[in-house]
């Protein structure tokens, strides 16, 4: 598995948002995107899932497949994707049942090991109105856990997370690096674990 | 009551009475056994013994 | 859910259980859709005036005008709720197609407020004063109709989902497309000797609005993403 | 010792359901046996409606009871409002859906009552449509209720659109009275008429008593339940944080 972005470049609202980007990642590795607000960072990932048209270059992937590449990548933005309404049980099985793909459909087992891995088995059957901002944002990053996909897009996944929260995302980071996974994520912290890095400096006016 | 031909308004109205008091006095009911079951779970769960109210 | 093991039900299966769950807990509005129903039909006879033979002959008009407006203007959250959380991101990126989670959202929304209208225009037709066969005719033609008005809305609902005030621009947008839907359903609702023509008629633009709006409205979603 | 029961406290008010509820049921069944039992068995049928009249037992008092229940809830959400207490808060929640069955019932006895004259289920009569009115802004308070999540923000904004609804009544009833007037509807239909026999009078007192006492009853009971659903989403949000902060919820609760 690997993934390759060449000249690429993305444009929101007739602004250039970046331009003439480039990067390859294979099985195993990370890239940490950086840069101040507005770089276009979200961006860049948005673009990689296919919620982007691109303006130029293109993002390709090997071996080729004739799956939607947005099929292949989980996206972790900065909204979490909960109903306030809706349990955090609740909302993971929905939120895995719509993501998985192929025929490995999880079972209500791998949903509660996906909350118990974020540590969110005392709270599962809460409203997720009721949530904390660190338990919601750990309920969104459950459903890496819960359903298999082979690349992540996480756009700030530590913010609002305390120490300890934080210890359990980059483990499993780590985990799925090993298992062959790739991860772009977009940071302002250092991480512990080795990425390539891409800065988003401020892009040359259109 | 007399045979009187518009007799049947009479108990159909009587009926709907009886329905709609008995459906108030059963929902009520209801609500607070579900509640205090609710209620007992969640005690149990925060590990606070609670007084549930009576009944 | 507390299923031993057993695989969660499909994508598809778990948005429409995802609907009708939030449509009915605090907060959702599965019961407004009836109530403003409820209230335009009310409304009527107020400027009309009490005389029931008159709001017997226009009653089927007000209620299906009552309906479409009812399901129009129910319809601007039909989007925009998952764009705001950022559900609709990973709608986009599940692999079942868009059209057919739009499809199931159409599903929904009908659930909880279409067929509700259908079931409580009878009721409310008592309240014009129309005959137990008009009555038929309104509640058999809503029941075909509101599903072509729901789809054709939920177009307006994907073009209006990142606006911010999108409720009345979706009435504005789809008043006009659904007038062929309001001709037939009032001329099948009160029509005495000719409703089979007219209700055929319906019958076959809601098959139509079923075959061909998710595709409107998942190509205007996808247009939508800024 | 025991300081003065403070009924305004929810927790004093649990024990006050407990021992006054029994009492008032008790009561209700009471006056709702003499009730019907003078409005079936003991009074005559009207000359003009015949046994129809009988219908009048029913719909007078939960026409009564319509306004009355309006009446404590406009009262509960002053208290919302200017003491911000939540048993206020409590029992302007638990009186919106018994009105709205008083009122409902009203409505179909109204209808009941009329059809053999009428001919129809319905007339825009000026007394029925008033409480239709009543009904729609019951049914509008329902729903309010139901979309905002937060307790304390629902009672206010509840509290405010139900003093609002108080002012506008007498204002729909007379521009409803003058409508009706205005379009002179074809059967102008007199609900009752002014002067009851002494005969009907005094099962239409006992079954209004009867209304009464039981919403009295219902209307506690409901508040009880509302507090105690407000006890469970404070218990939940608690076990929420305290999860999150990593300790067992076992500290001490005030039972405000």
């Amino acid at each position: 598995m690997q993934i390759e972005a060449s000249a690429l470049s993305v444009e929101r609202g007739g602004r250039v948002v970046f331009a003439d980007l480039g990067f390859r990642l294979k099985a195993g590795e990370a890239l940490r995107v950086t840069g101040p607000n507005g770089a276009g960072k979200s961006t860049l990932l948005k673009a990689v899932a296919g919620l982007l048209p691109l303006a130029a270059g293109k993002i390709e992937i090997a071996p080729s497949c004739d799956v939607r590449r947005a099929e292949l990548c989980h996206y972790v933005g900065h909204a979490d994707a909960l109903k306030p309404s809706l349990t955090a049980c609740e909302n993971l099985a929905f939120l895995a049942a719509l993501l998985a793909t192929g025929a490995a459909r999880p079972g209500a087992a791998a949903i509660e090991a996906a909350l118990q891995r974020l540590g969110l088995a005392a709270v599962a059957d809460l409203p997720a109105a009721y949530l904390s901002a660190g338990q919601k944002r750990r309920a969104a990053l459950a459903r890496l856990a819960a359903v298999f996909r082979p690349i992540w897009l996480l756009d700030e996944p530590l913010t609002a997370l305390d120490p300890p929260s934080q210890a359990v995302i980059l483990e499993i980071m780590a985990a799925h690096l090993a298992a062959g996974g790739i991860i772009i994520v977009a940071t302002h912290t250092a991480l512990p674990i080795g990425t390539a890095d891409l800065a988003l400096g401020r892009a040359s006016g259109p | 009551m007399t045979a009187d031909p518009h007799s049947g308004f009479v108990v159909a109205a009587y009926l709907v009475a009886l329905a709609v008091i008995a459906g108030m006095i059963v929902a009520t009911l209801a609500d607070y056994a579900s509640l205090k079951k609710r209620l007992e779970r969640l005690a149990a769960r925060t590990g606070r013994g609670f007084d549930a109210g009576p009944k | 859910m507390k299923q031993s093991g057993v695989p969660l039900p499909s994508a598809l299966g778990a948005l429409l259980l995802r609907d009708l769950r939030i449509g009915r807990r605090v907060g959702g509005a599965a019961s407004m859709g009836v109530l403003f129903f409820l209230c335009l039909v009310a409304i009527t006879p107020f400027a009309i005036g009490p005389d029931l033979a008159l709001l017997a002959r226009i009653g089927p008009a007000i209620l299906w005008i009552a309906a479409l407006l009812a399901t129009l203007l129910g319809l601007d959250r039909l989007f925009q709720a998952d764009a705001e959380d950022g559900s609709l991101d990973l709608f986009l990126m599940s692999d079942t197609p868009l059209e057919l989670i739009v499809l199931v959202k159409c599903l929904a929304h009908w659930l909880l407020t279409g067929l509700p209208l259908v079931i409580a225009s009878p009721f409310f037709g008592l309240l014009l004063g129309l005959d137990a066969r008009a009555l038929e005719g309104v509640a058999a033609s809503l029941f075909v109709g509101t599903p072509a008005l729901t789809l054709i809305g939920a177009i307006g609902a994907a073009l209006t989902v990142s606006l911010r005030r999108g409720g009345l621009l979706l009435a504005i947008l789809i008043l006009p497309l659904s007038i062929p839907i309001l001709i037939f359903g009032v001329a099948a609702a009160s029509g005495a000797m000719a409703f089979l023509m007219p209700f055929l008629v319906l019958c076959g633009l809601t098959l139509a609005a079923l075959a061909l709006t998710p595709f409107a409205a998942a190509l205007a979603l996808r247009n939508g993403l800024e | 010792m025991r300081t003065m029961p403070n009924y305004a406290n929810p927790a004093d008010f649990l024990r006050l359901v407990r021992a006054a509820a029994p009492v008032t049921a008790t009561i209700t069944a009471i006056l709702f046996g003499i009730g019907l039992y003078l409005a079936l068995l003991d009074s005559p049928p009207d000359y003009q409606q015949g046994e129809t009249v009988r219908i009048m037992y029913l719909h007078v008092p939960s026409a009564w009871m319509a306004m009355f229940v309006y009446v404590v809830m406009s009262s509960a959400a002053l208290g919302t409002l200017v003491w911000r207490h939540p048993l206020a808060d409590a029992t302007q929640k638990a009186a919106a859906p018994l009105g709205a069955a008083f009122t409902f019932l009203c409505l179909v006895t109204g209808s009941l009552w009329g059809k053999p004259e009428w001919g129809t289920w319905w007339v825009w009569d000026a007394r029925l449509t008033s409480v239709f009115v009543l009904f729609l802004i019951y049914l509008g308070i329902i729903a309010l209720w139901q979309v905002i999540e937060d307790p304390g923000k629902a009672a206010r904004l509840v509290a405010v659109f139900t003093l609002v609804g108080a002012v506008n009544i007498p204002i729909i009833k007379f521009s409803v009275d003058w409508w009706n007037t205005l379009h002179q509807s074809a059967s102008v239909f007199r609900m009752g008429g002014p002067t009851i026999a002494m005969s009907m009078l005094w099962p239409l007192i006992f079954m209004t008593f009867a209304f009464t006492f039981l919403f009295l009853t219902l209307h506690m009971l409901a508040i009880r339940n509302e507090i105690l659903r407000r006890r469970i989403r404070r218990l939940s949000m608690l076990a929420a944080s305290a999860s999150e902060a990593g300790i067992p919820a076992i500290f001490a609760e005030p039972a405000q």
